[in-house]
């Protein structure tokens, strides 16, 4: 059963995120990026982090990505035109990739003594993570708060119309 | 790990210096809409007093140090240093802006607010020993800074500075949060104490996995200071950003990027260093010489200068990979000295760039010393220090950082850096040709009167960059003393 | 049967039951609205198609699934067709974690009044409604039609902005019960007998919540896009808003969902601030009695009305309907059926009321302009959400 | 075998971060850039819950939380960012943007 609920949400993640890359349109590829958010929730519900799938869909899909959807649809972006690629990507991307085919390959041949099965680990709990966050991690939430005044005054210095 | 429910007065003495400035730049938001004019003084002189009480504050934490907050903090030596450090840099930043955004019509209270906030978080890097502070200080940081780069919204320039900086600094993030998820499923903490005390008997043979963590945060903190073959962003962004932000991007967030990857690389990932020391040998060399060859045809002073600060990091990198507290030390005692000669020397551009900043090439400095002989010649001092003259502050950086590589027996990389600074006099020459053996051009002509704001923007640098140089020993005591209390 | 068996029929069964009775509702709310609406503006509202126009729903339906279904040209067709299925199927995913009633006993086998219950439904409630978002929009954007893009934009950041002020006033009442699940929520407002059953223990009156009530109801108009803030559909300047492209059933869906979130709100304002199921005050003060009286005086006056001389078009209807009043009423007396007919009563009648106010305030209130609903966020909702949260972590922290 | 080991989530999670990865750095589109830098995020995530799971222990969960965070503010001053360079240059190919080069 978990390896079924595994096997099809992984495909769906991995095809989606294929999507992301390989489709020409900015619009089917926030589509594509919200159908890995949505599988990865499953997942996360797998591993027993039911506050996180939550949150994940809360944060990711229904506030982050709708901003996303949102700017591609105001400015209205076509489909993108194919040009020559600049020679960063190739000098980049070489080596990038074969560290990650390396790590690919030690992932598999690694096997960890524990598998994984719903409900094998419940300290995941909106209870656990908020006890955690005001207690061992109080000075990292009470710090974020800057982040998020930071946002709103650089998305207002950037983004508002001259008066 | 101890919990603690609430934090107890130690906790908070320990975290007073960001805690200063966040509030600060508060109370500058609060502040800037009952105060009428766009670009008024009154901001700045708030940002100037807030850095100084922050240095005091922080400099008398130090009586006091050890961790706080449950270990999310460690406030030692090494972090009162670099705190000292990126608000000295803030204190340099804010009196160029002074005319700058006066000349601009730029909004101070937002400027003022973002350094504030940016400063703090890399205060918070400087003084984190958990990788989850140090992540959200490394984003406080950066994002204020995104903000900063593409400041005057309405120039071509400015925003694709803020474009290129977002998107390559938040790819150098995934980069970075993926190797602490790696160190974080390798070793079950993101302690830095923990994760040192969990691969220190692994010495020998470290498994697969925090060796992959290491070079995937190599990488993203290599994007963050600009290190080759990560530092494709730089030019654009140093050039693009007005400038006393692009000096401010090339001392601060360098600085707080320098202090976390001492800190995590000589502490947590020490007892490894035998597998990270060829990536960072690598980079060195690659940075060096990638900087200084291509500042070699530069035609735009600030493009130059970013290049310039490109090979820097890589004389800094020699120091990480002679992985030991004398190279840790000189170090930190070259990123003081690079701090001020290179805030003095974008200073001198802000000054020389005139309103949309349209003076910023090497020609406009043509005569400069006819003009205004006190301007052209605190160029000097900053120039002379970028080469690695005598009696300045970066010929004794680049002195210990040599004499620690030589120490570690990286005699190949000693030759090649200085190979390489020979290489860079040529350009800095260059400029000095410009300013003194020739007819004043256009730029010259037009440059305005120095300000009182100004004159101090420039003295303040360059008498740093002469003490460092004539008594080099004050600061680098401190700085050993600092790195023997890493521990 | 072995307890898992069970556990599947009866899920089944309930499924198909609520699935049903929601289904009918949606169809009926619409009879609903337009006969208060008329009779707010003085006219009889439906009334030819069977008594009363009580099979107008039935008519609507038949209408959309037999009417042309137009795929207009250049619309984006994938994404063109899946918008009304995702509007319809986020919007009636929440109903799934909603309670109606406590724990009842079916023969013999003990089961929830409720699909399912999460431990953090409230959570699940907000995820569907946030994703709920992408129908609206993506249906504005994949039309190809300007109009369609500009509601879609307006709804999608209207939804956004609202959905900050809704959040935060869910959260003061979960702060006082301290828990996500849905039921627990309930149970803590007088749902089990620990609690006695009494108005004083709904959150609604714990301190100062009923601001937090009415910033909750504000912003629950501005989600579900009802007037006063259904700029999304403006028909004076964007004909239709996002749906002006839709035809026939895809129409539907989004008339659906629309009808479909006005429930769910109206049943998480009942969960979060008004008890849930609970009754008022206790039985044995005479709460039970009250639907009693209710439906059986409701059968009385359409018995007499039905036997009116002047009114010869309901001779045979409105008795009919007196009558099914009246067995109603005598099934709340029946104590096979009160365990839990009383529950779903309560629950039904307090979701009803607050439909009743969506309803009222189309018939009532005018439209805002944009500037000012988006400004009306931001200025004063949101920052009252704040502070209400701020001072009920106080008062928690203060009195526990 | 009705448990899924850990090395698969683990071997996911890397192939969406290199599928990142290249969407990072062969698209040409700055918003689609700008998504695949969320989806290598979102890879990193999965890779936090996975260990998570394999220490017992909720800090792992902690980081995905201030992840999220630090995403959501990263995503605004982003799009910010883009819209003011499209104000300025009504381009969003990311080839356009380069002004300053020598």
């Amino acid at each position: 059963m978990d390896v079924i609920l595994f096997l099809i949400f992984a495909t769906i993640a991995v095809v989606a995120a294929v999507n992301v890359v390989v489709q020409s349109h900015p619009i089917s590829s926030a589509i594509s990026l919200i159908g890995v958010m949505g599988s990865l929730a499953v997942l996360y519900l797998l591993l027993g982090a039911e506050f996180i799938a939550a949150a994940q869909v809360i944060v990711y899909a229904g506030a982050v990505m709708v901003l996303f959807l949102f700017v591609i649809m105001l400015l209205n972006a076509g489909t993108e035109t194919r040009q020559s690629k600049s020679e960063t990507a190739h000098l980049l991307g070489v080596p990038a990739l074969l560290v990650f085919a390396l790590l690919l390959a030690y992932f598999i041949r690694s096997q960890p003594d524990s598998g994984v099965h719903f409900g094998g680990f419940t300290g995941g709990s909106a209870q656990a993570v908020g006890r955690a966050l005001f207690t061992t991690y109080l000075l990292p939430f009470e710090v974020t708060s800057v982040l998020i005044l930071i946002a709103i005054v650089g998305a207002i210095v950037l983004a508002r119309k001259e008066i | 790990m101890p919990v603690n429910a609430y934090p107890g007065a130690t906790d908070l003495l320990r975290f007073l210096p960001e805690t200063l400035l966040i509030l600060a730049g508060t109370l500058i938001m609060v502040l800037d809409p009952l105060v009428k004019r766009r670009s008024s003084p009154l901001f700045g002189h708030l940002t100037l007093l807030t850095l100084i009480a922050g240095i005091a504050v922080a400099i008398a934490g130090a009586s006091n140090p050890g961790p706080a907050f449950g270990g999310m903090l460690m406030v030692d030596g090494f972090a009162t240093f670099f705190r000292v450090l990126v608000m000295g840099v803030g204190i340099l930043i804010v009196l160029p802006s002074y005319p700058f955004l006066a000349r601009q019509d730029g909004e101070t209270g937002a400027f003022h607010a973002l350094l504030l906030f940016s400063i703090s978080g890399q205060c918070l890097m400087a003084s984190a020993s958990d990788l989850i502070i140090i992540f959200i200080g490394l984003e406080i940081s950066s994002i204020s800074s995104y903000v900063l780069a593409g400041f005057f919204r309405d120039d071509k320039r400015s925003n694709e500075a803020a474009l290129k900086y977002f998107l390559l600094g938040s790819f150098a993030t995934a980069f970075f949060l993926y190797g602490v998820a790696l160190i974080y499923g390798a070793t079950g903490t993101i302690n830095l104490d923990a994760v040192r005390r969990s691969i220190g008997p692994l010495r020998a043979d470290p498994p697969v996995m925090i060796v992959a963590a290491a070079a995937l945060m190599f990488v993203g903190l290599g994007f963050k200071v600009s290190a080759s073959p990560f530092q494709m962003w730089a030019p654009d962004v140093y050039q693009g950003a007005p400038t006393p932000v692009s000096a401010f991007l090339s001392a601060g967030p360098k600085a707080a990027g320098f202090a976390i990857f001492l800190r995590i690389f000589l502490t947590a990932f020490g007892p490894i260093g035998a597998h990270w020391e060829p990536l960072v040998w690598g980079a060195s060399l690659l940075s060096m010489t990638v900087g200084n060859f291509a500042a070699l045809t530069q035609t735009n002073f600030k493009r130059m200068l970013a290049y310039s600060s490109i090979a820097h990091a890589g004389y800094v990198l020699v120091a990480l990979a002679a992985r030991s507290q004398v190279g840790a030390a000189a170090a930190m005692f070259y990123l003081v000295a690079y701090a001020c000669m290179n805030i003095g020397a974008f200073a001198v551009v802000s000054h020389l760039s005139g309103r949309g900043e349209k003076y910023t090439d090497i020609e406009d400095f043509k005569g400069l010393a006819q003009k205004q002989p006190l301007t052209a010649a605190m160029l000097t001092i900053f120039l002379l220090s970028l080469i690695g003259v005598p009696l300045t502050g970066g010929f004794f950086g680049k002195f210990y950082i040599f004499r620690a590589a030589l120490e570690s027996h990286l005699v190949w990389l000693t030759v090649l850096g200085l190979l390489n600074s020979a290489v860079a006099a040529y350009y800095y020459l260059r400029i000095l040709v410009m300013m003194y053996m020739h007819e004043p051009g256009p730029a010259a002509e037009a440059v305005e009167p120095l300000s009182p704001a100004m004159g101090a923007a420039l003295i303040l640098p360059a008498l740093g960059t002469l003490v460092l140089g004539i008594f080099p020993g004050w600061v680098l005591d401190f700085a050993g003393k600092s790195s023997e209390l890493m521990r | 049967m072995d307890p898992s068996t069970w556990f599947y029929a009866i899920s089944l069964i309930k499924i198909l039951v609520v699935f049903g009775v929601l289904m009918t509702t949606l169809a009926y709310l619409q009879w609903v609205e337009r006969k208060v609406i008329a009779h707010i503006q003085v006219r009889p509202g439906p009334y030819f198609v069977g008594p009363h126009g009580l099979l107008q729903p039935l008519a609507d339906v038949i209408k959309l699934i037999t009417k042309e279904d137009l795929l207009p040209p250049y619309v984006n067709k994938p994404l063109y067709l899946a918008a009304p299925f995702i509007a319809v199927s986020m919007a009636l995913l929440s109903i799934s974690v909603i309670p109606f009633g406590p724990e009842i006993d079916v023969f013999g086998y003990h089961t929830y009044m409720q699909l399912t219950d999460l431990n953090i439904g409230v959570l699940f409630v907000l995820a569907a409604s946030s994703v709920g978002v992408y129908g609206v929009a993506l249906a504005g954007w994949s039309s190809n039609n300007k109009y369609a893009l500009l509601g879609a934009l307006r709804s999608s950041a209207q939804m956004i902005s609202y959905e900050l002020p809704l959040s935060l006033t869910i959260a003061a009442p979960l702060l006082i019960s301290n828990t996500l699940s849905l039921r627990k929520l309930v149970e803590t407002q007088g749902g089990n007998p620990a609690h006695a059953g009494t108005l004083w223990n709904w959150n609604l009156f714990h301190g100062w919540q009923w601001i937090g009530f009415l910033v909750f109801l504000i912003s629950a108009f501005a989600e579900t896009n009802r007037i006063p803030f259904d700029l999304a559909e403006a028909e004076n300047e964007l004909v239709a808003g996002f749906h002006t492209e839709y035809s026939s059933m895809k129409f539907a869906s989004f008339f659906m969902a629309e009808y479909a979130n006005m429930i769910t709100v109206s049943a998480m304002a009942v969960l979060l601030f008004l008890g849930g199921w609970v009754a008022p005050w206790p039985a044995e003060y005479g709460s039970g009695l009250v639907p009693v009286a209710v439906f059986a005086l409701a059968g009385l006056i359409a018995v007499y009305h039905g036997l009116h001389p002047a009114r010869r078009r309901d001779r045979f209807s409105l008795p009919a309907a007196g009558l099914v009043f009246l067995f109603i009423a005598a099934a709340f007396l029946a104590p096979f059926t009160q365990s839990w007919l009383l529950p779903l009563f309560w629950f039904c009648a307090k979701t009803g009321a607050i439909l009743f106010a969506f309803i009222w305030v189309r018939g009532t209130l005018p439209r805002f302009r944009y500037d000012q609903l988006m400004g009306f966020a931001w200025k004063y909702l949101f920052p009252v959400a704040i502070v209400n949260l701020l001072a009920t972590g106080l008062g928690v922290a203060l009195f526990g | 075998m009705s448990q899924v080991p850990l090395s698969w989530f683990l071997v996911l999670s890397a192939l969406l971060f290199a599928l990142g990865v290249a969407g990072f750095l062969f698209r040409r589109n700055i918003i689609t850039v700008f998504m695949s830098i969320e989806l290598m995020l979102n890879a990193v995530n999965l890779s936090f819950i996975a260990f998570a799971y394999q220490h017992k222990d909720v800090s792992g969960h902690l980081f995905v939380f201030f992840v999220m965070v630090v995403a959501a503010a990263e995503a605004a001053v982003g799009l910010a960012i883009i819209l003011t360079v499209f104000k300025n240059r009504a381009t969003l190919n990311i080839d356009d943007i380069s002004s300053m080069k020598d």
